[in-house]
């Protein structure tokens, strides 16, 4: 019997006799006889922590991590960065870690600071003036930012670039069978988002485009800004924060909304979660804003401090007028992310969207050169490009796994093959490759030469 | 609007006692702590690799510190924050339960935690089996049939809910506009139901703390796409007539969603499937000890009977016929709610929470959180009655009414006064329907000793509010900023080092 | 002498502002943490495996908690703890610079942390090629030829290294008695010496701070086995006459014998060897940056010159002909010093530190450690003139005793003001040759901005002490405990939850 | 250039203006130039840290640790006991790891409490009542109590038995060589020490007995202290914690001085250190104690405190009479031990301890069953036992190697042949094998199907 109840028998005893009950049994008359669980749960009795320890490691065993196993050249929307043991050593203090949500300012500055100062890098990284303390992940974070420019516009008509991460774009389509919004995707060629002149139909409230796009290209934020002011609708980027160190912000360049996938900033892959939900918006829309706010002011004796404000934009003061349903959001992530960017600073953070360009021109250069494999569009591109395959880009990947190569992501287990971003029919044969600035130049050596025979 | 040139001494005074600077002002240009690989690739200058025209001029204003400050800095924050690892945390609603120290090294192991989201399904067999496994456990506690795991949290998980309710109507031929929610219901419910495209009809509690089940008949028509409930509900109280409220909402068509937010009360007990509830979430973050990380990562499962399991989002784990592991889209798949797979670690720590307790550890974690609680109530009785007087689950909701009437000192002030004691604070003024509401939820983790110290401090409080409520008023003393100017941060919103007044800066 | 019955409260007051009970006081009977591996190995009863005369009848009263209670115990006691993490910690002679984290992760991989030490060194082939890699460098750091890395800590490291002298005395068929030491000297270093077997001689300092040559001179003679210095001293000046002093050693034959525990400010600048010194011993724990643990591991390797390398303790990691590496003993070894091999773990964190540093690196350390003191010793010095008004190296001993004659505030008094102001006191009173000693070290890792806040907070503290002496006297307040009656623990010890009386239990 | 420094060039050079230096070398004008040294160290340029890590990686690579590589059945005084998680966490909070020895009490509560904590179990496993903060290991522990112990009598002479790790033995004769004491080592007659009746010469000052024995025997305690009482010695027990939780506390048979390792106590097997040297003593010899000791007291507020105390016996205060010249000790890991032991319980150990010896005797019994082979004496075992094999010890345990086991402890690696311990000639085939509660019966059936291969 492992558990973590300090109760002993005789206080279990002592407690009911104070109660005046005979039994634990008796806790529950409330509830009717007839719905009781009769027997007992349907599952195992319990094992000891090191019994579920070594059940663990037989899972793991049945994984292939990158990292020892595999050279990650994956990407997609979740990034092989460099970690350092001191931002892990940080983020994971116990304070941190076992808190709850920030609701007694007097004993919650440690968060709420550290929100405070995320809050201000991503706004600085999105070239906005505000940024919030979290949402869920990159998906939910467009929708948000989505269900904000509809409510500022009152506009539902919303424009997608193709170049949105597939995955994003799925979940903005499922939320928008509870919002009625109408989501229409607007295709890439070449790897740019193709914006029409004036689409028919309902006024567009919003216009989505994504700075890198999923396959890697860079867009011209401009056109889409140029594009929304002559629909009068709103912009928003889906920014990724490393490129964000050497590109120039996309409020500089006019995006009401920037969002973004935080877990390049010092998240482990972890399997797709938890992430981070990256949010910021202009200072006009910030009634609208999504989630929990920290800002600074005095206490009653006049010494700076930190609270969530502006709460009432919130559902537990608004309830179902509030601007969004969060609650718990990915604090956790958004401290670590404080952590490591401070620990990057303006020049470390160049430095690694600078090396993540300088590997994936690299790999490929070596790719054209050794195997004339080039990428699938001419658009620039700074961490990761797509190319074509002529063997089917599952087993493709399946080959360079047994080379101890994670060989990047196959498009069509991201995105239907018609999707709009990709040439008709190519994606069963489209791999998107990364390179960040881990791979070492005998690592992407050797990751080209296995590509080559692997994609044959 | 970069650092301010010199920046501040990292030094700040003892143990989290004095304010911090924030790591802007620690900030000297040109000091860095990173540190990268040596990696032989190329240095290409980038502008040879990418237009100007794409370049930002100026690096990010980030902050510029060396690693040493960088720890002094995160380490002082620490020990100005309280958590479940120093003392009690009370909090009504939130089940801050101990998190096992061992499913921390589990959920880093590298095998679990390095894994790339997009590799392909062959080459992460161990994580689609856990999965399974949970989704399993999951529909075992809950009586259940299926479950996803992608909902991030609880609010995601009842945003899920609904629109499986909606895809359930739709494909019933149905457009269905309105959802029920008691007064008592937390606040993501109706801002759930609402971008879920439903409209909210408030169902009020009854004098016994309950769903006022004639005001629900009455409310009930084929409009109505179904009710949600957590059972106990938030005022800590079972909904005893449970049975005859899923058996009016179905009759009209309508389904019952479950919040699991108090799931915590009946592990083992009662499962809301046996008592008709067609969608059930669940946050793992409080139900299954896994930390909450001062506001998140946390993780909310949904799982659904046999009649909604085809619309549940997807692509969803799935056990082959030979014992291989895949991803599968649902027949009538509502869609992806989550980027990738849902929060895994935090899927993987649950599952080990799950492993640890067992059928038998489960039941016990549910008999001992509702015998603290009705402890607590019944020791409290004099000096904070609760709010409607019958045995309580795990947590239950007392009342300050009685004592601000007699000395002026609120609800919120007791919190405060608990902070000077070395407890988190209750949950304050919630549930709505309760006047000066201090809704303890003690957990099963804490001990007796640490119940009569609350109860102590409680009672002391209370004392203490006769003979000097200023004292209250006051309070807290100790802690490492006294009560805030809320309004302030309103009014002049500072969001981030930018909005600061130039004198305020630096 | 087992737990009181019930015991106390898990929950103590916030953020380490008060008296936390004894893990004993938390005891409750019954209550248990530990969870053990399911093994299935039969559970013969032990009264069947061993005879009942080897047994004890009760178990051990170890305390009884539940891991929660744990977990906030030891989480409470570390938040009363100060830490180079929270804080600076100018504590001079002890070299209190970060400790890099990345050095934890590197001492906790499973392939290092891991290795069973009598492990055959076939099977860790990693760790002696690692030991090996060290071992050169400790020697290209301080000028010598081979080196030991067995001692536990900077004393275990003199004993061993006046043992050598012993051994390398003893071969030459000589039996010396005396060990000179000058009177700033750690107090380790004559402890070390009667250990030795020799009897201490002290050298008197001179005006200048340094060793009085002519009172050396004047003690040598043939029954001097040799003298232990460092250098800078102990007032963190450099012996600038260590040349003369060598030759004058040397020329009746003793040994020179290096306390490395300085060697932080010379790093690349100047070594131990190229001085003349016969035998060194490093403080891992200071000079490379390994985490003092309040109080241990260190590490104390000792590096000696070609003529003593023969009598080194061993087995000693060895790299073969073929590139494999082994155990070896030394011809003429004194024999072993460690149970296994030295403080592993310390040793690997030291060689990840000097891997980072690098030649380049570690002089820079060298220079801004020097950089760092100099500038506090100049700008404190209308306050807190140094002790020996001249260029210092990297520590500088201050004096109040010029506070204490206008004020009464003593240097006691200022360490304990300076807690109040977030900063760790200086070392104070020793060396013990200077009246009201404030001994200074800020380290290299230190900034610009640190080092002005702590000279503006002794400043600060210069000058209340003018104002009002009593606040000084009666400081530290604001800490978890103020001054403690050091005389009453002496006086009654208690120094075991049994030895308390019994009104004071529970 | 990766470092730690926090200094830019700019405040270099208006630190060295401030000093009115024109550069960094005129810091270090005090140093004979000669003396200089010309051309920097001889060592490499530094690296970064993940570089390191990566060297590192390579290192560990080329080691066989135990746990997910060897499965582990050797002691021979440093075992694989459960370390769990939670233990780890606590021990290595950063207030804990980067604190210096408790000078200023005031703000060194955690440390010192936890030391305080620490004393009162050791104090209690030993059955003495005084204990002290840690010494280096279980061999500078065992010296330290010669040196009490001759110190008090005022003879030099000891009586060491030959069941005393051989490692301890030689490291208590190395250091013999400075304070002149003789030792005296007493041989072990079929696992028990064999002693003399009234040994001639010199009066005899100590003597000291390992329970169990290096080779995992249990000692009859009151024989030995019959033995000091009869020659006026002091008695000198080092005996192993985990033991100590089922055997009888040896200060309750007569012990004066308990010394042990605490590696057992939640230190990983760290390839050798650091360990942790236990230390126990009675009253009257308190002060006599070496290192520090922590003691309870008040502040002048009268709230309990601790601080270290009877500091007029130590090294700083005393100089060249100390009754020790420690001063760095193990603290981090008495701080462990503390936690560990309070994670264990009373229960906790005793089933630890019990477990040891079901699963040591479980696997005598499968070697006697299935290859015939037994312990090479009678005398009674808890954690591990001694056994003779055919082929050479080394060979043996290399062959169990290639199996995944790390067999045991070769006898002949840790003691000469002849020092009195085992059977003359005995040693280069015997391996003393131990069995700790982390075994599960797979393992140790696995393992005893291996051994008797491998040992022929
Ligand atoms: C009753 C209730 N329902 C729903 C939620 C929302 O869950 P989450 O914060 O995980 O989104 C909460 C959380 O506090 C809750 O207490
Ligand atoms: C000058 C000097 N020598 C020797 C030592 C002893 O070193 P250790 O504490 O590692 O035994 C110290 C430690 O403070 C010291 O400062």
């Amino acid at each position: 019997m492992a558990d973590y109840l300090p109760h002993t028998d005789a206080e279990v005893e002592a407690m009911l006799e104070f109660l005046g009950l005979s039994g634990l049994d008796e806790l529950f008359e409330v509830v009717p006889a007839a719905l009781r669980l009769a027997g007992g749960l349907d599952l195992d009795e319990g094992l000891t922590e090191p019994d579920v320890a070594a059940e663990f490691e037989s899972f793991a065993a049945r994984n292939r991590p990158v990292g020892r196993d595999l050279v990650c050249f994956a990407g997609a929307g979740a990034y092989d960065h460099e970690v350092p043991a001191v931002v892990r050593a940080l983020a994971t203090r116990s304070e941190f870690v076992t808190a709850y949500t920030p609701y007694q300012a007097e004993v919650a500055q440690g968060v709420l600071q550290a929100i405070f100062e995320f809050q201000t890098m991503v706004a600085r990284l999105a070239g906005l003036p505000v940024a919030n303390a979290s949402l869920y992940d990159g998906a939910s974070s467009l929708v948000e930012a989505i269900n904000l420019c509809v409510g500022a516009t009152g506009r539902q008509r919303v424009l997608l670039s193709a170049g949105v991460h597939p995955h994003w774009r799925a979940v903005a389509q499922t939320l928008a069978s509870g919002t009625g919004h109408e989501l229409e995707v607007v295709p890439l060629i070449d790897g740019a988002t193709q914006w029409l002149r004036a689409p028919r139909g309902e006024p567009v409230g919003v216009v989505v485009v994504a700075q890198p796009n999923w396959l890697g290209c860079l867009e011209d934020l401009a056109a889409a800004r140029a594009h929304a002011d002559t629909l009068g609708a709103l912009l928003v980027v889906a920014a990724d924060p490393i490129a964000g160190g050497v590109l120039r912000a996309p409020g500089e360049l006019g995006a009401d909304v920037v969002v973004g996938e935080g877990q390049s900033l010092g998240t482990k892959l972890s399997f797709g979660g938890p992430y981070l939900g990256l949010f910021a918006c202009s200072r006009d829309q910030v009634r609208r804003l999504p989630g929990r706010l920290v800002g600074e002011t005095v206490d009653v004796a006049g010494t700076r401090a930190y609270v969530t404000t502006l709460r009432a934009r919130e559902q537990d003061i608004r309830r179902e007028k509030a601007t969004s349903n969060v609650c718990t959001n990915q604090t956790l992530m958004a401290v670590t992310a404080a952590i490591q960017l401070s620990w990057l600073g303006p020049n470390g953070l160049a430095e690694v969207a600078t090396r993540c360009a300088q590997g994936a021109h690299y790999l490929a250069e070596q790719l054209a050169a050794l195997h004339s494999i080039a990428p699938v569009t001419s658009a620039p591109y700074l961490r990761e490009f797509a190319v074509e395959t002529t063997a089917p880009a599952e087993t493709v990947l399946a080959r360079l796994a047994d080379e101890g190569f994670l060989g990047g992501v196959a498009a069509s287990a991201l995105a239907p093959g018609d999707d709009g971003s990709l040439a008709p029919g190519a994606s069963g044969h489209t791999i998107v490759v990364a390179v960040t600035e881990r791979r070492t130049r005998a690592e992407i050596d050797a990751f080209a030469t296995a590509f080559g025979k692997a994609a044959r | 609007m970069s650092a301010a040139p010199g920046g501040r001494a990292s030094s700040a005074p003892l143990l989290g006692r004095d304010a911090e600077p924030t790591v802007f002002e620690l900030s000297v240009t040109g000091r860095s702590a990173a540190q990268l690989r040596t990696t032989g690739v190329p240095a290409t200058p980038l502008e040879r690799l990418l237009d100007a025209s794409y370049l930002r001029r100026e690096p990010v204003a980030l902050p510029e510190v060396s690693e040493r400050d960088l720890v002094g800095h995160f380490t002082r924050l620490s020990h100005r924050q309280f958590s479940v690892d120093l003392g009690m945390y009370p909090l009504g609603s939130c089940t801050m339960k101990y998190n096992p120290k061992a499913f921390d090294e589990i959920a880093a192991m590298p095998g679990i935690a390095d894994v790339h989201p997009a590799t392909p399904a062959p080459l992460t067999q161990g994580w689609l089996a856990m999965l399974c496994e949970l989704e399993r456990e999951l529909c075992a506690v809950t009586g259940m049939h299926a479950a996803t795991l992608q909902p991030a949290a609880g609010a995601a998980g009842e945003l899920t809910g609904l629109l499986l309710m909606r895809a359930f109507h739709a494909a019933n031929g149905e457009t269905r506009t309105k959802v029920l929610i008691p007064d008592s219901a937390h606040g993501t419910n109706p801002a759930s139901v609402t971008l879920g495209g439903y409209e909210v009809v408030t169902i009020p509690s009854d004098a016994r703390g309950l769903v006022d089940v004639d005001a629900l008949r009455a409310a009930l028509d084929r409009d109505v796409a179904g009710i949600m409930l957590t059972n106990p509900n938030t005022l800590g109280l079972f909904e005893e007539e449970i049975d005859r409220i899923a058996a009016a909402v179905h009759e009209v068509g309508g389904l019952l969603y479950y919040d699991g937010a108090n799931l915590n009360a009946i592990l083992g007990i009662v499962r809301p499937g046996d008592m008709g509830f067609d969608i059930v979430h669940l946050n793992l973050h409080k139900t299954f000890a896994t930390p909450h990380g001062g506001g998140g990562p946390g993780a909310g499962p949904v799982a659904v009977s046999e009649r909604l399991a085809e619309f549940l989002p997807g692509p969803a784990p799935c056990r082959t016929a030979d014992n291989r592991f895949e991803w599968r889209m649902p027949p009538r798949s509502i869609g992806r709610v989550h980027s990738w797979h849902g929060n895994a670690l935090v899927l993987a720590r649950a599952h080990a929470y799950l492993r640890v307790h067992g059928r038998d550890g489960l039941e016990r974690v549910a008999e001992r959180a509702v015998l603290n609680a009705n402890w607590l109530r019944v020791r409290l009785h004099d000096s904070y009655p609760a709010a409607f007087d019958r045995p309580c689950m795990h947590e239950v909701v007392l009342t300050a009414a009685e004592l601000k009437r007699t000395t002026g000192v609120r609800a919120l002030d007791v919190a405060k006064r608990l902070l000077e004691e070395g407890f988190h604070a209750p949950t304050v003024y919630f549930p709505l329907v309760v006047d000066e509401a201090l809704m303890v939820e003690p957990t099963e983790t804490e001990s007796p000793q640490t119940l009569a110290a609350l109860a102590d401090a409680l009672e002391r409080i209370a004392r203490g509010a006769r003979e000097d409520p200023d004292a209250a008023h006051e309070a807290p003393r100790s802690t490492p900023v006294r009560r805030l100017d809320e309004a302030r941060a309103a009014r002049r919103l500072v969001a981030t080092e930018d909005d600061r007044d130039p004198v305020d800066r630096g």
